[in-house]
């Protein structure tokens, strides 16, 4: 498990299938996890593994996917329910909920990747 | 039947608002759409829609008549005692003033997707104002563009080409070769590799960041320390002598600002900056909006109300204030006993513990395509696409109306009539007040 | 001396808005009286006595004799004591956002945490929270230039962020430690930390501020003046913030 | 509807009537000779009965207005009213949503009011308020003088083409009328620089003037209703005062096209300043209350400052700018391509201050002074003086020497020695108010003939006061006026009441006018043009000329003026 600083933000994909979230293609787009490669090798997880990332204020398995841009300690997950699940909820006094610079485990792990279905019925269950 | 080619359209899906683009439509369908980028594309192209009105019962989805989802929506929100009106970013301008309306009549709060997006670099203006220009000037006169925690080459593609760096504009006839671009942000992002230079900050140091170009500007660089935010001390002077020497510049601000620490303060620095260079050269900053008409919702709210965005009609006048009155602040203290969701998707932008409160009321979905808020929604109700099949205004990231274009028709209500619909109904039930 | 008691009956969710809740408003008032008075549950108008139990004791109709204790859930009462020019109110427990704002005089004492913006805007009396605190304590509203200009809040525990934002005057002392940028914009009163605080004092140009636990992340544009003793303690002194155009001339000891 | 109000004590300057006792009728929106068994009688009761007022200087619609309110949440709570059973919410004390714009106007009896800085680019958004802001009949005044195809026109001097571009960009952006705001001195704004009248303008090599002079000449090649409205240059600098009567000299030579002035200048006192910098600044207000006195061909409007914080704003972007680095509270800036920009900030005019006390002093002096009340309408440039809302306090101020002798008081000594208020002994009467604030601008705006008057086949226009102008010295009574102004007992807008004894009774949308310049001048040279305007769009313009201009749907209001000049 290593800690790192978790960034939300858009992509050209997540972008695409702003319209057909209930897609594949949008869960390709969203339910990732990009690193740069150094930090892929140290969790021992390669491109398209699943990985676990808990946060204080939850957990969420997405697979992982290599960024170069990225500095070393940073995961990128695109903005998206889940990256929505382990996001720091405080909304810093104005309403924003704090979406970039959240601490995080990452980890490689056996658990699935959840659909988007799956992953909100969470929620109404409570 | 023919092809059609329609020109010119606008395309409703960010805040650049291209107006250029081409749609081939066949047999009164879309076949084809030219000139957009992939995100434009998809949207005016379009994908699998809700087929009809639903009520869940039972857990389940049921398909009903819209003088059903109209008249439950309606009692829902007729009852409520604190209701909720989110979303309107992506929504022509006729249907965000309906939306008012509504909130008026029922004593509700209203609130826009940039409560999670710009909301920040909003309330930021509220502090130091708003130095900015059209579009058009960059285009014309730029030299200088520095784009701060924006990533246009992918959430904004055509920004570049249209707008600020590779454009040929009246002073700038060699378009890219007569400008320099940087780009200050936490990771290499694609367009920090098609920039001049890239500068990499640490995540949440944008607030000391400006503080410490604000300083260097004043002519203390001898306090600054030697690196803030992980940005070498020499950098940043370097940076205050590019921003001093150009002849225009202007500065993109993106969410790196607004959903990090220090969120509108990193607005009012920058903001202040850009204020103490206008001292020495032509400076602006333009907000990277997002969705196509979120200024739009911005603007078409403050002159009916007064405010932007987070505005609560509980005591019949407009009382604004973010952190009390935003989406996830209220959804969280569980303040709010119903709401509806239109034109923007909480389910999916919302963090997990506003969902569980969603999840818990009654929620009203007005929107053409399921998402994760159908998940959690109790009422649904699908329109038309604005802006592809029902024409209306939107405000593009830098203020300019343009009226977008109805391309194809379609069986589906407006936002707009849902609105009005819902608005008559809670007129009754109110007792004709 | 009159003490009037308001026991809420039960939670709620939706916010009760209460600023007729202040002893201006209530001296002098029987318990009918009390109970008729207006208060805002969401978009509805109720009154007190739909909310709380309501008890006199002793009487009085001057506000600076009239003591107003409130008990129960009041987590979700906001506007407490709005405006207030004398007399006192005690919270048992905690209380939502705006208590005390635009106080004039008088003494609000919250047993428990106060929600953001406690002391908003206010000009004199006294403000004692004996937990935590949030967001925005002595701060501004949207816009406005200038917050607490007058009077004194003391934090015994933690507070948010932004406390003390546009202060012109007065003084804040919070015991635990604050969130960012405590003291912003800042043009004169005085604000003491005894715990930690991040970017203290960012573009004040007046006015002082103490953090004697020390600070995360410290402004680049504060110059170091040497040592100075407070209290038996020597910290070390800046001034700033330079960044706004140079000209900053707050003052920030650190321990 | 048939309207009949009797015994009201009429002020009708437009027909010479001046407090006489008599009747007015209305059938439907028109005042007629008189109505047989009416709908309704109002029994004015002596009571004075005037024209709807006509404001043809404001701010409050558009663009900048709308980066007032966004920027400045501390005013929108100054003027909170909640909804009522006809009205919206209201917010604001000087940048007001429109809902509070359109029901206070009504209730201080103004049912036409003009919007004066409409960018065309941005025009839709103006309409698009003003179809938010109902009850009064509104026009919008589109910005023109430093858009490059004019600057470029004006240096060539190809005046045809001027005409064209006019002609066209008033139905693409359906405007009333031109509106000319610091020429040059914007565009050189986007530079970060400033021009004065005679400077080149960077870039383009032609001074403000020949602007000036080239608009001037195009308006009556038109034939427009309204003349050109000027902001001239080096606004709110000391020593301005002889840029201001520069400009007017530099149309003299103009003939006008119709029974009005050649060049309307706007908020004159911004304009009136003598001294070389804020230390020796002083009033030159006499100097152009001579010229005006002297010449026909200019009227003004006052831009009269009264104490309070308000929100100033205007498009005149390198002034605000510089007086933004005095107050360093907030500023916003819109610089709008190839045409105009604009800056807004707040400013708190102080009584104590030595600079605002003598701008206050300015305002009034022009009114007091100029002897012609037909030649000036009383405005504040509203929300840049203060908000219209101080009307009845600035009309009390002009009507009583005692009220503003209590006022001197309590401003600061530079008054005495820098400014002209202490010595003018004249006091307005209830007729050069009735002609400054309805028949004057009326007639200025080219609307005589529907606006500002009484007559028979003018709009049924009229606001009714509670103050009984035989028995009521305005002298001494001048905290009447100030309360009786505020709220009218009526308020009758194109024949409906939409105001009683102070509250709004109806809210009917008000209309938009808008002038379509056609005939010879117009097409002489359009082809021409249009090839011009083709080339900025595609090469400049980030939109493209297709989406440029205002579609029908914004103006469902609208009422088109055509003009025809061969």
């Amino acid at each position: 498990m290593k800690e790192v600083i978790l960034i939300t933000g858009r992509t050209l994909k997540q972008g695409s299938n702003l319209e057909n979230k209930m897609s594949d293609a949008y869960f390709d787009a969203a339910a990732r996890c990009e690193m740069n490669e150094n930090l892929l090798t140290r969790i021992g997880a390669s491109v398209g593994d699943a990985v676990k990332v808990s946060t204080r204020f939850g957990e969420v398995v997405v697979n992982a996917e290599k960024d170069d841009g990225l500095p070393d300690g940073h995961i990128f997950i695109p903005m998206g329910p889940w990256a929505n699940a382990i996001v720091d909820p405080d909304t810093g006094g104005v309403g924003t909920p704090t979406f970039k610079g959240v601490p995080a485990n990452i980890e490689k792990t056996d658990g699935a990747v959840l659909s988007v279905k799956d992953l909100i019925a969470r929620y109404r269950e409570g | 039947m023919a092809a059609e080619t329609v020109s010119n359209v606008v395309c409703p899906l960010c805040g650049c608002l291209c107006d250029d683009i081409e749609v081939i439509v066949e047999d009164g369908k879309i076949s084809n759409v030219k000139k957009a980028c992939p995100l434009g594309k998809n949207k005016i192209m379009g994908h699998d829609r809700i087929k009809a009105p639903m009520i869940r019962e039972n857990g389940e989805f049921k398909e009903v008549s819209y003088d059903d989802v109209i008249e439950k929506s309606a009692q829902i929100l007729a009852q409520a005692k604190r209701p909720l009106l989110y979303g309107w970013a992506s929504l022509i301008c006729e249907a965000q003033r309906k939306g008012v309306e509504l909130a008026e009549e029922i004593g509700a709060l209203i609130d826009t997707t940039a409560s999670v997006c710009h909301g920040s670099t909003v309330v930021g203006v509220q502090g130091r104002g708003a130095p900015g220009c059209t579009l058009g000037e960059i285009k014309n006169r730029a030299d200088l563009v520095i784009y701060w925690g924006c990533n246009p080459q992918e959430a904004h593609p055509r920004h570049r080409a249209r707008y600020a760096h590779s454009v040929k504009g009246m002073y700038r006839p060699n378009g890219k070769n007569d400008r320099k671009v940087f780009v200050i942000d936490v990771r290499e992002t694609k367009t920090a590799k098609v920039a001049d230079e890239f500068v990499k900050i640490d995540p949440g140091y944008d607030y000391m960041a400006f503080s410490a170009l604000r300083t260097i500007l004043a002519g203390h660089a001898d306090v600054v320390p030697d690196t803030v935010g992980g940005v070498a001390k020499e950098k940043l002077v370097e940076m205050v002598d590019a921003m001093k020497s150009c002849e225009f510049g202007v500065i993109f601000g993106g969410m790196g600002l607004t959903h990090t620490r220090c969120r509108y303060k990193n607005l009012e620095n920058v903001i202040s900056l850009v204020d103490e260079l206008n001292a020495h050269t032509k400076f602006t900053l333009i907000p990277m909006r997002g969705h196509y008409n979120v200024n739009g919702s911005g603007h078409s709210l403050a002159w009916l109300t007064g405010y932007p965005f987070a505005i609560d009609f509980s005591r019949g006048y407009a009382w604004y204030n973010p952190g009390e009155t935003t989406s996830n602040d209220l959804l969280m203290r569980r303040e709010v006993d119903a709401m509806m969701a239109i034109a923007g998707d909480p389910g999916a932008h919302f963090p997990g513990e506003s969902l569980r409160h969603m999840a818990k009321i009654p929620l009203i979905q007005i929107d053409p395509y399921a998402n994760p808020t159908t998940e959690l929604a109790d009422i649904v109700i699908p329109t038309a696409v604005s802006g592809v099949e029902v024409d209306g205004t939107a405000y593009r990231m830098d203020g300019v109306p343009i009226r977008t274009r109805k391309v194809v028709e379609t069986e589906y209500l407006t936002d707009e009539e849902v609105l009005e619909r819902i608005l008559t109904r809670v007129r009754e039930l109110k007792g004709g007040n | 001396m009159s003490t009037i008691t308001l026991s809420m009956k039960q939670s709620i969710t939706v916010p009760l808005e209460a600023e007729n809740i202040t002893p201006d408003n209530l001296a002098g008032k029987s318990v009918d009286e009390i109970k008729a008075v207006t208060v805002y549950h969401g978009n509805s108008e109720a009154v007190i006595g739909d909310f709380f139990d309501v008890t006199v004791e002793g009487s009085g109709n001057d506000p600076a004799s009239t003591e107003i204790i409130m008990k129960g859930d009041l987590t979700r009462v906001k506007r407490i004591g709005e405006g207030m020019s004398a007399g006192s109110i005690v919270i048992e427990g905690d209380c939502d956002m705006h208590c005390g704002a635009f106080m004039r005089g008088g003494k609000i004492t919250v047993k428990g945490n106060a929600d953001a913006w406690a002391g908003r805007e206010m000009r004199g009396g006294e403000i004692i929270i004996e937990g935590d605190a949030g967001n925005y304590v002595g701060s501004a509203y949207r816009g406005e230039l200038t917050g607490m200009r007058g009077g004194k809040i003391v934090v015994e525990g933690n507070a948010g962020d932004y406390i003390g934002e546009h202060i012109g005057g007065g003084e804040i002392i919070v015991k635990g430690n604050t969130g960012v940028l405590p003291g912003l914009s800042m043009t004169g009163g005085k604000i003491i930390i005894e715990g930690t605080a991040t970017m203290p004092g960012g573009e004040m140009t007046k006015g002082e501020i103490i953090v004697k636990g020390g600070i995360i992340d410290m402004l680049p544009g504060f110059k170091f003046e040497g040592e100075e003793e407070v209290d038996g303690a020597t910290l070390k002194k800046y001034t700033g913030d330079l960044a706004v155009r140079g000209t900053g001339k707050g003052i920030l000891l650190v321990g | 509807m048939t309207i009949l109000i009797k015994n009201g004590v009429v002020f009708d300057p437009a027909q010479g009537i001046d407090g006489e006792k008599m009747d007015i009728a209305i059938d439907g929106d028109k005042f007629v000779e008189d109505v047989s068994s009416p709908d309704e009688v109002i029994d004015a009761g002596g009571r004075m009965v005037v024209p709807g007022g006509v404001e043809l200087h404001t701010h409050i619609a558009g663009g900048k207005v709308n980066a007032g309110r966004i920027m400045r949440p501390e005013d929108g709570r100054k003027g909170r009213i909640p909804r009522g059973k006809l009205t919206r919410a209201c917010s604001g004390f000087s940048v007001l949503n429109t809902f509070a714009t359109a029901y206070t106007y009504a209730r201080m009896g103004y049912t036409t009011t003009f919007e004066a800085a409409m960018p065309p680019l941005l025009a839709r958004h103006t309409h698009e308020e003003f179809e938010d802001t109902p009850i009064t009949d509104k026009g919008a005044l589109v910005l023109l003088d430093n858009n490059w195809m004019t600057i470029e026109y004006a240096k060539s001097g190809d005046l045809d083409k001027l005409a064209a571009y006019v002609s066209w960009m008033s139905e693409a952006s359906k405007a009333y009328g031109i509106k000319i705001v610091n020429p040059g001195g914007t565009e050189a704004w986007g530079w970060g620089k400033n021009c004065s009248i005679n400077d080149p303008v960077p870039g383009f090599d032609v001074t403000p003037k020949e602007i000036i002079k080239a608009l001037a000449q195009v308006n009556e090649d038109l034939g427009l209703p309204h003349s050109i409205h000027i902001h001239c240059n080096d606004l709110g600098h000391p020593g301005n005062f002889e840029t201001t009567i520069e400009t007017y000299e530099a149309v003299k030579d103009i003939k006008p096209s119709s029974d009005r002035q050649v060049m309307h200048a706007t908020h004159t006192q911004f304009h009136s300043y003598g001294g070389s910098n804020w230390g020796d600044f002083e009033s030159k207000a006499d100097e152009i209350a001579k010229y005006i006195n002297k010449n026909d061909h200019i009227t003004i409007d006052l831009g009269v400052v009264m104490f309070c914080d308000t929100t100033t704003m205007t498009a005149d972007g390198p002034m605000e700018y510089s007086l933004h680095t005095l107050s360093r509270r907030k500023w916003s800036n819109h610089d709008v391509e190839l045409e105009t920009g604009s800056g807004i900030i707040p400013v708190a005019y102080s009584p104590k201050i030595g600079v605002n006390a003598i701008q206050w002093a300015i305002g009034l002096e022009l009114a007091l002074l100029i002897t012609d009340p037909w030649k000036m309408a009383l405005t504040t440039d509203h929300p840049n003086g203060c908000p219209f809302t101080f009307y009845p306090e600035i009309i009390a101020l002009l009507m009583s020497k005692a009220k503003r002798e209590s006022m001197l008081e309590t401003v600061s000594e530079a008054v005495g020695k820098r400014a002209l208020i202490a010595t003018i002994d004249r006091e307005l009467t209830w007729s050069d108010i009735i002609t400054m604030t309805r028949a004057g601008p009326a007639k200025i705006l080219g609307m005589s003939d529907t606006k500002g008057s009484l007559k028979v086949g003018a709009d049924a226009d009229l606001a009714i006061y509670d103050i009984m102008p035989e028995s009521f010295d305005p002298t001494k009574d001048y905290k009447t006026i100030e309360d009786k102004l505020m709220r009218t007992v009526y308020t009758i807008k194109g024949g409906e009441i939409v105001v009683r004894d102070g509250e709004i009774t109806a809210t009917p949308h008000g209309r938009t006018f808008w002038v379509n310049p056609a005939g010879k001048k117009a097409e002489a040279a359009r082809d021409g043009m249009l090839e011009d305007l083709e080339r900025m769009f595609r090469d400049y313009y980030t939109v493209s000329m297709a989406n440029y201009p205002v579609q029908d749907e914004y103006i469902p209001h609208g009422v088109e003026i055509r003009t025809e000049v061969n």
